[in-house]
């Protein structure tokens, strides 16, 4: 009953085919006024030779095409979504609602500031609630998503260090750390060194210490961990780094987890990057848009990205753009105001005492779900208690039988629905990291956890129901290893030739 | 459910985090409010900004206003889309994984380029990644077009104290010596102008530089792609294919190149195959060059993109079709024309690059300060264009889409005429 | 691949359940601002004593339900939907777009005319151009529906006898009309008269002759007439009735066949209905809202439901309530205005061309796809030329192999499309009343031709694919008899005593 | 295609037209617009309407401004409900089939009566079909009291002239004798008094009479429903129910009643079923009452109804839920009194009911005629309630919602005072 979206069946051989093979030459949705000035053609030189291959098709043929697609696409709408580490929430439908009016969608980016006071206001609203929430000083809302907030955080540390004597190119990450993590370090010019967890999945901070001198810059944290655990030598972890000069820089991809229970800020951390789509619930759009503010504490503000919001005395609001120990730019913009306008809606929606819930029902709801599930998929790390996510391993029951955290995953879509995160954070054997958010209700939650154990017996009963599963999606399982070998990546794309 | 964990509180679960870090006072922000409290707040501060409804939009300079039809979001807003996370699960995800298979199709077609990756974060973001595909092998400088927009050279000049490159700006013909990793032009350029791009890219691949095109998507119905002009890469902000304004995001960065090149391309790429029974499916591809499996050995950290925007420009690339496309060209290249002439003979004003060919973009040289000008319009109903505050004080950067019919534009340089006459 | 909607199977036993099945106590999804007046009651002797037993369900509790019966339902924007008399065409979007704008969405009914121009010079270009397409002089917007709309004009009739000498207490139909006219004769206080069509499917003037006298109040006519096919003698007929004093009334369910091509005012009728969800594609909402605008004949403005629209010398426009011979009003306000507003936007969307375009498109449609059919399903009246819908039998289908129409239809759902009207109009034995519409595109049209031809095939070779069909469905052929018997209207609702 | 047909063009299918009849002209119209000038034209329509948003609503008579909470129409509005047909066929229709279910069962559980069918046009349709179901057996007198809706009173009336009665007012108690068909009694009645309506009803049993309640849906959070205060039928509108204002339509009719009745109930009614394999279903039922099966001899004509907006009241009732109605109606109530004690010390200002109880509509007497002081209102930026020029000149009938808050009812007030004293 709580189950996922219809998922259905269909006979081979039956996909939908692309939006070109409805195309008939001709056909046309568009329609322009009729040109009420004189015609102009741009210079033959520059002009255009032969028109590109895009369907020709009917409105009607584009709403139908597009409505069956979104049809055999499964989201939040339809079922619960338990990717550990993604976090994905509830959109509520108030924030759609209200970003679609026209005072926040048709403004232009470059329009005087004196024409964007509300806008304005707004953003600065959002960025004294995220610095409260994080306990930091200011906030940028430029870089688009989450790994660009890291690059932009890892930047400021470059800034910082840049003007302090000695070299500092080494970025300590925890092993179990994002991928962004590493690749931004990089990015930002810094060698990534790895700090392994203990068998507590926590930071194994005595090899930390051996790790921690003066060439590293900074470490970068996400608490509760990537494993779902609250890093309890926080203070000294971030003691010592600071006793070297390096800065600690807060994943906030589980902020989600502590709202009004702590801060970044309050743990010693003195750069933080937070998803909206995760932390805030915008909606994930099936792979972005997303946010990542990033907040800074107070001597580092300078460093942040220009333009930064500013609000003048007589309480007006304007982007100042004289900053000259900024990092400079990392969006050609202000960045995605239109996320951050629902990321608005559910943090003042919320409100102080609605974000702490929020975090008391994702740690009651991952817990809960931990315990239901134990019976079958132990927790890799039951020392520790989880928080609002947490990651269970399949590795019992593949000894057991064979069936494999991925055919586990497969099993639920059958049962209807969505799998967890498999395979990640990489240190655990089979992981399945699981978060059900706030957004899940214990009957839901019930569900899933009868589906986990079914597919579960059904791999010492009947173990083909697993590895021969999905059979009830529009397409079976998918051989990605073709897609990889032939790189068909648009249509009209035969073999290339290697 | 506590019984079931063992707990007797909810507060029991947080009491791993130590003491000295917990917090014991309420966040100081307000409490949460209903639904109705929060549309009055935020319907109110919406009713405290000017937009484009209220002043006629003839400001460019990276986004447009260009016309959304409603069939656009209609499909994309559908919930199944855009409350799905990144496509990890393919057999629950064909909805969006073929949406962005269209996608990348639709962007090779226009372009004439070979391969696109399913979206970056905006134009800026696709011009830093472009640059990134093409440092090293001792090629690590990058000569960057006086015409390429100053925001976009500003991100990349943020981007370079990482990656270790400074953009060295070139006017008329860059210079490309052998550690020279690319040749970035944008074409129209920030002024509207169109350079001769052809030249430039010769130039650049004499040097063995690769040639990156900075396009305008909504340019090809009537410009050469960038596939014909001899770019490597093409890369452009993507918000006037059916995206609005959203005060600058969010939009969608464009990216497309040669296939030779696609392993050192940044971000997700869709791919058709099959499935156990041989039905056509599509998943993640080329996954290995992603941040995720290659952690940090990766030449890019893009995870999260723009799929919502890029469901958007399919639905709307679908709806404008190769003729609409041409089309919209036409007029916007038309009244362009109308409004440049027109504007040419407001006593003052001129042409700041007269007898250069444009598209829809132009520029003016103005008897007063730009942004004067600018704040005199707001009043007269109209966003009158861009100022360049960091070129020249004069120079009014004025954008002509599809959108402007001819009584608006008349409107608009009378009111130009009022306004620089006082 | 233009075939309809994702249609799933599902193994029993999981149907969704309803809401009230997800119901928890407590949960909520409503919040309202905190009472900031000193709180009232009403008085004991006036209050509630038990809460009513509605579901308690959080937001994400009735997304996750009603996006998913959504998904369980077939429409326009999924497919192709052919049924004969209903008209589905696509609904442009903009419609709908243009319709929310608080201007149209946020108006009371009841505030001044001075602070609505807008909207009453909408109506009043709408009213201008029904008239013109109809060739009538005044039309209200009042009725909510074509079948009030019919009530409306038979009320016309009768006040338009009232005043003059005789007893008029006769209303003229043919056999094939739609159940609305005669049930509408009935209410409108009249005794309806059955004429029988000859043998081409028209009316047969001859006998028609023999009925027509000075106790008839009028005669109610489609044209194209239910049969799809064109009344050629209209004018004979129309003209009998005038003779006789009596009214002829126009049915505008066949209006989308003539526009820009004839005109029922120049064809001699007096009233003219309009169905604004065939003719004008305003979405029916799966099954309703509507609107039935009514227009007159100069002679018959005077007893137009008041209040009546009205434009001033100074160019404003008001209600003018001041109608002593009216007829009354049959809305409590003004009518379905949300439905005109998108009325509107079809109408003056494809204007004077694109209507008669509108037409033709139709005829070219319905006439192809008879001529594809034809060799399984014979239409049932060969000798007239179809209009814009066309009636086919099964009966030779069913002498050869027992499949009946309704068999064919569910056949057509496991293919993927939506079946055409069956069984009406009900002089026709196994009738199959298609209409394709405008919106259909020669390869939908040829995608269903082939999926009915399949289902003709198969009723040789394996006629219960069609008996047991569908099986592609939530659910199966579903027992009307049972529902009628065990009588479950409501949740918790027992079989009712009997 | 025509070569199919064997046509040689489309004018041929024309050709049974006489020629008589045919128009050679164009309509007398525009020809088509592309759906940027559509837009441009009907948002310049919209911005010449004085809203609800621009106006603090104060108006009722039937259309309340009630909040509508974004997730009904983000549901309603799936475009696979709203361009879907009546579910004729309903293997493929058991999405609107089973909304229509909940709806009728959350209007049995809201009302307190047996049945429901799946709605009619409106409030005042709703009436007019309550009314028919009684008429026959010698009862055919209708008694309406004088506190019902005038505008329902003249659909009434209009809908006799087929019908053959003539609605009679009464005021107070009605005197029902054995020719009387049925007793209509408005709860709360059109000045926002609640009368005795258990009596009322008492005397119509008494007399053999059917009992009608026109009652507000949204008033049954606080107040008795028509179950428990003794109607036969009930019937209401239910814009308030999650749908827009929308000028006064769409909204949808409510009626319900004694499943013994069931089979006189006009419009559709879904009942729950099995299907071949024993799984639970949904059919439109008993549709042997129906137009379309029993033509002349049904005692109801509606065929399209409003599904749309019962679909928009079910995931409305589902927001509220049985905490939710009874805030809502705490709150109109207090609301409602406050505004009314505020209102009646103005000075000239005096309630035109005093001491009688009210739910969340009220009436004033003014020492000006209602409409100029609406009028003059409007100007201060409030809709200020809905005049009753057939009862009085200087009555002015004030409704307040949930959505008001206190510092709106303080200003209208304030502005009220303003007004008066000029
Ligand atoms: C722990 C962590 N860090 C960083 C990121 C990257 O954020 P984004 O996808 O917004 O770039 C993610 C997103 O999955 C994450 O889970
Ligand atoms: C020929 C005809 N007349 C009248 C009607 C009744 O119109 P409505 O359903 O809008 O009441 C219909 C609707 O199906 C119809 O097809």
């Amino acid at each position: 009953m709580s189950r996922g979206a219809p998922i259905r069946i269909q006979g081979p051989p039956t996909t939908e085919g692309t939006i070109m093979d409805r195309s008939v030459r001709g056909r046309r949705a568009f329609a322009f006024p009729t040109l009420d000035v004189p015609p102009a053609e741009v210079p033959a030189s520059h002009a255009r030779s032969g028109a590109p291959g895009l369907p020709q098709v009917a409105e009607t043929d584009l709403v139908r095409h597009y409505t069956r697609l979104s049809q055999q696409n499964y989201g939040v709408d339809t079922g619960a979504y338990p990717l550990g580490s993604c976090t994905m929430k509830y959109n509520p439908k108030v924030a759609e609602a209200v970003a679609s009016c026209p005072g926040y969608q048709r403004l232009h980016p470059l329009q005087p500031d004196h024409t964007v006071q509300g806008m304005l206001e707004m953003l600065w609203r959002l960025e004294r609630a995220l610095c409260e929430i994080t306990g930091m000083a200011r906030a940028t809302l430029q870089p688009p998503a989450g790994a660009c907030g890291e690059m932009t955080g890892l930047l400021i540390m470059r800034a910082f260090h840049a003007e302090r004597p000695g070299l500092r190119d080494k970025v300590l990450i925890p092993d179990a750390a994002h991928g962004t993590n590493p690749a931004s370090v990089r990015i930002a010019g810094f060698e990534a060194v790895n700090v392994p967890s203990d068998d507590r999945g926590l930071v194994d901070v005595d090899t930390l210490r051996t790790l921690v001198d003066d060439r590293v810059a900074g470490l970068m944290l996400t608490n509760p961990n990537t494993l779902g655990l609250f890093e309890e030598r926080i203070l000294e972890i971030t003691e010592m780094l600071h006793a070297v000069g390096a800065l600690v820089y807060y994943d906030g991809a589980n902020l989600n987890a502590i709202m009004g229970k702590t801060r970044p800020g309050d743990m010693g951390f003195d750069i933080v990057h937070i998803n909206t789509h995760k932390t805030f619930a915008t909606p994930h759009g099936g792979g972005g848009p997303g946010a990542g503010p990033v907040g800074v504490s107070e001597g580092l503000v300078d460093y942040l990205p220009a333009p930064l919001l500013r609000r003048d005395d007589d309480g007006s609001y304007r982007w100042d753009r004289d900053r000259p120990r900024s990092i400079g730019r990392l969006h050609g913009f202000h960045g995605n105001i239109g996320v951050l306008v629902r990321a608005y809606a559910y943090v003042f929606g919320h409100g102080a005492d609605g974000l702490a819930e929020v975090s008391e029902l994702a740690a009651l709801n991952a817990n809960y779900l931990a315990a239901m599930l134990a019976p079958a998929f132990p927790l890799a790390y039951p020392d520790a208690p989880a928080m609002h996510e947490f990651v269970a391993t399949a590795q019992p029951l593949k000894d057991e039988t064979g069936c494999r955290a991925m055919d586990v995953a497969k099993r639920l879509i059958d049962l209807g629905y969505h799998p967890s995160t498999v395979y990640f954070p990489l240190v655990v054997h089979e992981a399945m990291m699981i978060e059900p958010t706030e957004t899940e209700s214990r009957q839901t939650l019930d569900g899933m956890a009868a589906a986990f154990l079914q597919a579960a017996e059904e791999a010492h009963t009947d173990p083909d129901l697993l590895r021969e599963a999905p059979v009830t999606t529009p397409v079976r399982r998918l051989d990605e290893a073709w897609a990889a070998r032939h790189l068909r990546l648009r249509w009209g794309a035969g073999d290339p030739p290697d | 459910m506590l019984a079931v964990i063992g707990r007797s509180s909810i507060e029991e679960l947080f009491e791993q985090i130590p003491s000295q870090v917990r917090i014991s006072r309420p966040l100081a922000m307000p409490d949460g409010v209903s639904e109705i409290e929060l549309l009055a707040d935020m319907r109110g501060l919406a009713a405290r900004n000017v937009h484009a409804d209220d002043a006629v939009c003839f400001a460019g300079g990276g986004a447009y206003d260009h016309f959304v039809p409603s069939v656009v979001w209609a499909l994309a807003a559908r919930s199944e889309f855009y409350t799905s996370y990144t496509p990890y699960q393919p057999e629950l995800s064909q909805g969006v994984l073929q949406v962005l298979f269209e996608y990348q199709s639709m962007i090779c077609e226009l372009t004439g380029m070979e391969v696109s990756n399913a979206s970056l974060y905006d134009g800026a973001s696709a011009l830093v990644e472009a640059v990134h595909m093409t440092l090293g092998g001792g090629r690590s400088r990058v000569l960057v077009s006086a015409g390429v927009d100053a925001r976009a050279v500003d991100a990349l000049r943020t981007a370079g104290r990482g990656a270790r490159y400074e953009p060295e700006l070139f006017d008329g013909e860059p210079e490309v010596a052998g550690d020279v990793a690319a040749v970035v032009v944008q074409h129209p350029n920030v002024f509207g102008v169109l350079e001769p791009v052809r030249e430039r890219f010769e130039a650049a691949h004499q040097g063995g530089a690769t040639a990156i095109e900075v396009f305008d998507p909504l340019s090809l119905g009537v410009l050469a792609p960038p596939g014909e002009v001899g770019a490597d890469i093409a890369v452009a902000d993507g918000q006037g294919l059916g995206n609005h304004l959203n005060y600058g995001g969010p939009s969608l960065g464009i990216i497309a190149g040669r296939l030779a090149d696609v392993r050192k391309m940044p971000g997700r790429i869709v791919g058709e195959t099959v499935d156990v029974e041989g039905r056509t499916g599509y998943v993640l591809t080329l996954q290995a060059r992603e941040q995720h499996i290659r952690r940090e050995k990766a030449n890019s950290n893009i995870c999260t993109n723009q799929t919502l925007m890029a469901i958007a420009a399919t639905v709307y690339l679908g709806w404008l079709g190769p003729d609409g496309l041409a089309e919209l060209g036409r007029q916007c290249a038309s009244k362009a024309a109308y409004a440049a002439s027109a504007l040419a003979d407001v006593p003052g004003v001129a042409l700041a690059f007269p007898g250069q060919p444009f598209f829809k973009e132009f520029s003016l040289r103005l008897p007063k300060p730009a942004g004067e000008v600018i704040d005199a319009m707001i009043e007269r109903g109209f966003l009158a264009g861009v100022a360049m505050p960091h070129v020249a004080d004069d120079v009014l950067v004025v954008a002509v889409t599809e959108r402007r019919s001819r009584a608006e534009i008349d409107a608009f340089v009378a009111a130009m005429g009022e306004v620089l006459s006082q």
